[in-house]
C-alpha cells in the first residue's frame, strides 16, 4: 500500500503531558505523497513536541503514528531512514567542518559521493567555508548547513522546525524553493514556522494546534 | 495473567486491596516477630562455643535476607513497569527501595556486632561483607537516580532501567559462600535435606524470618500507598476515597 | 528503504570519535595524566620500601585504572546530546545500541588501552615482579572494555541530568566492583607464580557478558535520556 | 552608574553553582559516598590486611582527593561556556576573576570539603593511627583548595585554547604533585609521631599563592577563550 | 559630556579579521541617546561579530569603541553595567527556572525585587511557566526569557541579535513595542534583524555591512 495516493503518514489521536500540563490532546493527521503540513500556534503550545512525538523520540501518553500503514514502533529503522530532522538546534559538531559534519550524519543513512556533499553546500551557498570549522559559522550558516543536510538525505519526509530562523531573505527564498521541488518529488513536509511560507503549488494543509 | 496484571495496576484497585490488607500483614507481623525474639533470644539453647553471642542471628539473617529481597522486589516491579507502562509498578518499586536500604543496613549493623566477637573485628573485606555493601551502594544509587530527575516520567524509567542493571549482584550475594572461601558463615540454614542447625536453634529463626518477611510487605504496601497520593494527588476517585474513608 | 550496512557504520562512528578526540587531545589526555600521577605518587609520597610498593602495587593499577576509566565516563555521551548530534544518532536507520558502543570502543581506546599499554612502566615503578607483568596487562585488557561499558551506560543514564555530586560514580562504582576485585586477585596470583587462567577465564566470561548486554542497556538508557 | 558590591556578587555565583550541584538538599550526600566508595576500593583489590591498609591509607586518602579535583574540574567552565552563561558574567560589571573564583569555590566546597570531612570515616576504614587524623584534616584543609584552584586554571585554559589546549593542562602536573606529596607525607609523618608544622606552613605557603595568583590568571584565559 | 544630547556610544574605524577573510573594515558609527541602529546584512557578513566586538567580548584587529566619550578598555566596568545583550544564544541554565536565572544575572549588576522580575516575566507572558526549568521551556519561551532580562535589566543601551527569532507574531509586535518604549526613554538600541523591525518614531538609522 505505498502507492503515491496512499496515506504514508499518519498520526491517531496523539495526546501528550509534560508535568501537570497537557500540551495537546486527539491530535489526529493524514498525509500523502507531495503534501505539505503546516503547523502553527503560539510559542510553547506544542509544536516541536508534536514533531518529536512524529519522529519517535518521544513516547505520547496516548496515540500512535503509522508510518506507510505500520506502527512507528514496529519499522522505526525503515522510518528513520527515510525522514529527515530539522530541529530547532542545528545537530553539528563544532570542531568539523560543514563537509565533515555532513559526510558522517549522512553516511549513516545513504552512500553518498563526495560530489553529492559538495553539490549540496555550494547550493546553499557554503563553498567559501569549507575549512571553517562549523564553531565559528555564523548562526545563518549553520541553519543552511542543516538545510544542506536535508537536500542530500533524500529523505522522503522532512520535518522542518522552524527552517526560516536566522536566515536572511535569499535564505528564506531557498526554503522556500527547496520545499517546492520536494513536494514536486512526491516529498512530504512537516513545516513548522511562525511566518507564512512561499509554497505556491502543491498541495498545502494547516494544523492549529493550542 | 494480562487482565490480571493491569487490574492490579490499577491504583484505585490496588488501593482498596492494600487497603483490607495492611492491617493483617501487620499483625501477623508482630505476633511471629514477638514469638520469635521470645522463642531466640531465651527458649532456644546457647551455642556451645559462641555462648549467647550467637543469638543476634535471629536478626541478623532475616533482615540480610529481606535485604537481598527487597532488591529483587524492586527489580521485578521495575520490569514490570517498563515492560507494560505500569504507573503502578514504579511507584512500587520507588516505594521498595528505602525499605531495602534500612533492611541492608540493619544486615550490615547486626553483622558487624556479630563480628567484633566472633572475628575480633567490626569489618573484614570479605566477599560476602562486601557485596552486601555493593548492594547498600546500589540502592543509594537508585535513590540519588529518582531524586536527580525532575520529571517523574523519566525518572521511573531511567531508575528502573538501573535497578534491572544491579540484580547481577544479587546472585554474588547469595553464591559468594560458595565461590570464595569466606570468613563468612557459609549456608547452615538454606541447605535442604538435614540443615545443620538444631531444630530448637532453627525454628525460631524461621519464625523470625516469616515475621520480617510480613513487616517487610506491611510497610511496601503502606509506603506504595503513599506514593499514590504523591502521584494522584489531583485524580479525582483519590479525593473521593479519602473523603470517604481517610488515608 | 535501503541503508549502509552496520559494519560501515560502526567505523563511521568510531573514525569521527577518535577524530574528535584526538582534536580535543588534552581533554583525552586526563585520565592518562591521572593514571601516572597516582602511580608516582604512591613511591613518591610512601615510604618507598620496595617490599611495601610491591605488596600494593596490585590495588594501585587497578584502582587507577577504574578511577581513570570513571574519570572519562562523564564527558562520554554528555557533549553529543548537549550539542544535538545524538538526536541525529537516534534518528538514524542504524540501530543505536550499535552506535553507542562504537563510541564506547573509541573511548576505550583513548582511555583502557593506553592503561594497557602502561602497565609495565607502572608497574616497574612499583617495583611489581616482571613474570606478574604480563598476567597483569591481559587482565587489564580484559577488564578495561568492561569499565568502559559500564561507565557507558551509566553514563547514558544520567547524561541529561545536571551533573556534580558524584551521581555517576555512584552509580558506576557498585556495577564495576566485582571487576576490580578478580583483576587485582590476577596480579596478586600471578606474583605469587599461581596460575591465574581460572581468573582470566572469569574476566574474560564478564567482558563477554558485558559485551553483549551493555549495548542494549545504553541505548535504552540513551533513549530515555532523549525523551 | 552603581552596581552591587563584591560581596554580594561573589555569594551570588556562589550559591547558584551550589544550587546547580545540589537541586535536592539530598543529593548533598553524593560526595561523602563516593569517598566511601573510593576508600573501599583498596581493601578491596588488595590483601585486605591492617598493617597493609594501614601502609597505605595516606597514599589512598591523597589520590582520592586528587581524583575529587580532576573529576570535575574538566567540565568547570565547559558547561558554562557552551550555554553562553559565561559571555554573560564576562558582560557583567562584577570581575570576571572574583566570578570565576567563586566558581572555583563552590567546586572545592562539592570535592574538597566532604573529602576533609570524611577522612576520619576513611581512616578509620584503612586503620590510619588516630593520632594521625587530625594532622591529616589539616594538611587536607590546606591542600584541597589549591587542587581545585589548579583544576580550574586547567579548565579554564582547555576551554579556550580548544586545539591540544590540554596539554598546557600538564603544566599544573608541578603544582599538584608536589601538593600530593608533601601532603601524603604530612600524613605519613603524623603516624610516626613526628613534627608536621614544617610541611603545614609549606603547604600554607602554597595555597596564599594559589589564591593570589590562579584568579587573575583564569580570567586572563577566560576572555581569551570568549574572543 | 553625558548629556542626552551628546554622542554616548561610538565606534571608529573598526576592522576585524576572521582567518584569511576581512569580515569589515572602517566602520563607523555614533549613536545618541534615543537612536536605533539597525545593522543588517546577508548570513555570515560579520553582524554578530561586530555587535561582540562593540560590548568588548571581541578585540577589533584596529579601531576604538567609545562609551561616553571614554575608549571601552578604560571604563569596562561602567560600560557594562549599563548595556544588555542579547545575543543568537539565550544564556540560560538549563536547569534553573526562568525566575532563578533573571534572579542570578541582574543581580549581577543591578538591585531588584522580586517584584520586578515577576514584572518582567509577566510582561513577555512566562507567568504560567514559573516552576519550569529553564531546559523544558520552549525555544520561544527561552527567547522570551531573554527579552525579560532587557526589560528588567534597566540598562541604557540594548544589544539585540535578531531578538525576532522563534517567536510568534505576538512576540514580534512586544519586541517592537519594548524597542519602541525603551527609546523614549532615551535608550540606546543596536539592532541586528533580517527582517523589517516595526519601530515607528524615534530616531532609526541603518548600517548596511559586507
Ligand atoms: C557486616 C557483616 C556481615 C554481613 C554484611 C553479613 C551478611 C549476610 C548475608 C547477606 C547473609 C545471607 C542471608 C540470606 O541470604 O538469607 C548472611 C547470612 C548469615 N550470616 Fe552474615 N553477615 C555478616 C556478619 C556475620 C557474622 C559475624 C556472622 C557469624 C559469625 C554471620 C553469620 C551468618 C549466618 C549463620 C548466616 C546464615 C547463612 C545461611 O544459612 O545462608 N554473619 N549474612
Ligand atoms: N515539566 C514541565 N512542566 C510544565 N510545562 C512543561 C514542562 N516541560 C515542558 N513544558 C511546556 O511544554 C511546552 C513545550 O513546548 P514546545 O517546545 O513543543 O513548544 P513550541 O510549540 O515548539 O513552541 P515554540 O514556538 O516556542 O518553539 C512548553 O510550553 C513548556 O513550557
Ligand atoms: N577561522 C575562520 N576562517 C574563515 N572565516 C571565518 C572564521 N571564523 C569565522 N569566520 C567567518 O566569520 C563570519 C562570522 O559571521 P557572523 O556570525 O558575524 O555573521 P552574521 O552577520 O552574524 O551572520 P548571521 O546573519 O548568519 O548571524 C562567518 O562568515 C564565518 O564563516
Ligand atoms: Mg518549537
Ligand atoms: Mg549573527
Amino acid at each position: 500500500m505505498a502507492e503515491d495516493t496512499a496515506v504514508l503518514l499518519e498520526g491517531k489521536d496523539l495526546e501528550l503531558w509534560r508535568g501537570e500540563t497537557r500540551l495537546f490532546s486527539r491530535v489526529s493527521f493524514q498525509l500523502k505523497a507531495g503534501e505539505l503540513l503546516h503547523i502553527v500556534g503560539p510559542n510553547g503550545c506544542g509544536k516541536t513536541s508534536l514533531l518529536r512525538v512524529l519522529c519517535g523520540l518521544t513516547l505520547p501518553e496516548t496515540g500512535e503514528v503509522y508510518w506507510q500503514g505500520k506502527k512507528l514502533a514496529r519499522n522505526r529503522a525503515n522510518f528513520h531512514a527515510s525522514t529527515c530532522y530539522l530541529g530547532h538546534r542545528e545537530s553539528l559538531k563544532a570542531d568539523l567542518t560543514a563537509e565533515e559534519n555532513l559526510v558522517f550524519q549522512l553516511g549513516l543513512r545513504c552512500w553518498l559521493s563526495p560530489a553529492d556533499i559538495h553539490g549540496a553546500l555550494e547550493r546553499v551557498g557554503l563553498t567559501g567555508r569549507r575549512t571553517v570549522p562549523a564553531r565559528s559559522l555564523s548562526a545563518g550558516q549553520k541553519r543552511r548547513v542543516s538545510l544542506a543536510r536535508a537536500l542530500a538525505s533524500g529523505a522522503k519526509l522532512w520535518i522542518l522546525d522552524e527552517p526560516y530562523t536566522n536566515l536572511d531573505v535569499a535564505g528564506r527564498e531557498l526554503v522556500d524553493q527547496m520545499m517546492s521541488e520536494h513536494l514536486g518529488r512526491d516529498g512530504l513536509v512537516l513545516l513548522v514556522a511562525h511566518q507564512a511560507h512561499g509554497v505556491a503549488d502543491g498541495v498545502r494543509r494547516r494544523l492549529e494546534l493550542g | 495473567m494480562w487482565e490480571f496484571i493491569h487490574k492490579l495496576g490499577s491504583p484505585p484497585h490496588f488501593w482498596r486491596l492494600s487497603g483490607t490488607l495492611v492491617p493483617w500483614f501487620g499483625w501477623f507481623a508482630l505476633v511471629l516477630i514477638a514469638v520469635g525474639t521470645v522463642g531466640g533470644l531465651w527458649i532456644a539453647p546457647e551455642d556451645y562455643q559462641q555462648a549467647d553471642a550467637f543469638r543476634i542471628i535471629y536478626f541478623h539473617v532475616p533482615s540480610a535476607w529481606l535485604s537481598q529481597f527487597g532488591y529483587v522486589v524492586m527489580a521485578a516491579a521495575a520490569v514490570v513497569g517498563l515492560a507494560w507502562r505500569i504507573k503502578l509498578a514504579h511507584a512500587v518499586a520507588a516505594a521498595c527501595a528505602p525499605i531495602g536500604a534500612s533492611f541492608t543496613v540493619v544486615a550490615l549493623a547486626t553483622g558487624s556486632i556479630w563480628g567484633k566477637p566472633m572475628w575480633g573485628a567490626w569489618w573484614v573485606w570479605d566477599a560476602r561483607l562486601t557485596s552486601t555493601l555493593v548492594l547498600l551502594f546500589l540502592y543509594f544509587g537508585y535513590m540519588a537516580l529518582r531524586a536527580a530527575i525532575d520529571d517523574e516520567n523519566r525518572a521511573d524509567r531511567a531508575s528502573a532501567l538501573l535497578a534491572i542493571i544491579g540484580v547481577i549482584n544479587i546472585p554474588i550475594i547469595k553464591y559468594s559462600v560458595e565461590w570464595w572461601n569466606t570468613l563468612h558463615q557459609p549456608a547452615t540454614i538454606s541447605k535442604l535435606g538435614k540443615p545443620s542447625m538444631e531444630p530448637a536453634m532453627l525454628v525460631p529463626l524461621l519464625i523470625m524470618w516469616l515475621g520480617f518477611t510480613f513487616f517487610f510487605f506491611a510497610i511496601l504496601m503502606i509506603r506504595t500507598r503513599a506514593e499514590i497520593i504523591a502521584r494522584e494527588r489531583n485524580k479525582k476517585w483519590l479525593r473521593d476515597v479519602i473523603d470517604k474513608d481517610g488515608v | 528503504m535501503e541503508w549502509p550496512g552496520l559494519g560501515s557504520a560502526f567505523w563511521l562512528q568510531l573514525t569521527r570519535d577518535l577524530r574528535l578526540a584526538f582534536r580535543h587531545i588534552g581533554q583525552a589526555a586526563n585520565p592518562l595524566m591521572f593514571f601516572v600521577m597516582v602511580t608516582t605518587l604512591f613511591p613518591l609520597a610512601l615510604s618507598p620500601a620496595p617490599e611495601l610498593l610491591e605488596a600494593i602495587a596490585p590495588g594501585v593499577i587497578w584502582v587507577s585504572a577504574l578511577l581513570a576509566s570513571l574519570l572519562a565516563a562523564e564527558s562520554l555521551f554528555r557533549q553529543d546530546v548537549e550539542d544535538g548530534t545524538m538526536e541525529q544518532l537516534a534518528l538514524s536507520p542504524q540501530p543505536l545500541s550499535l552506535l553507542l558502543l562504537a563510541k564506547t570502543t573509541s573511548h576505550w581506546l583513548m582511555t583502557g588501552l593506553p592503561l594497557v599499554l602502561m602497565a609495565p612502566v607502572v608497574g616497574h615503578a612499583l617495583f611489581l615482579p616482571t613474570e606478574a607483568i604480563p598476567a597483569t596487562m591481559l587482565a587489564l585488557l580484559l577488564a578495561t572494555p568492561v569499565l568502559s561499558l559500564a561507565g557507558a551506560v551509566m553514563a547514558a543514564l544520567t547524561v541529561g541530568l545536571r551533573r556534580g555530586g558524584g551521581l555517576l560514580s555512584l552509580l558506576i562504582l557498585p556495577v564495576v566492583m566485582p571487576v576490580l576485585i578478580f583483576g587485582a586477585r590476577a596480579t596478586d596470583m600471578a606474583m605469587q607464580a599461581l596460575d591465574v587462567s581460572g581468573v582470566m577465564y572469569l574476566l574474560a566470561a564478564v567482558l563477554l557478558l558485558a559485551i553483549s548486554l551493555a549495548p542494549a542497556g545504553m541505548a535504552a538508557a540513551m533513549r530515555i535520556s532523549l525523551d
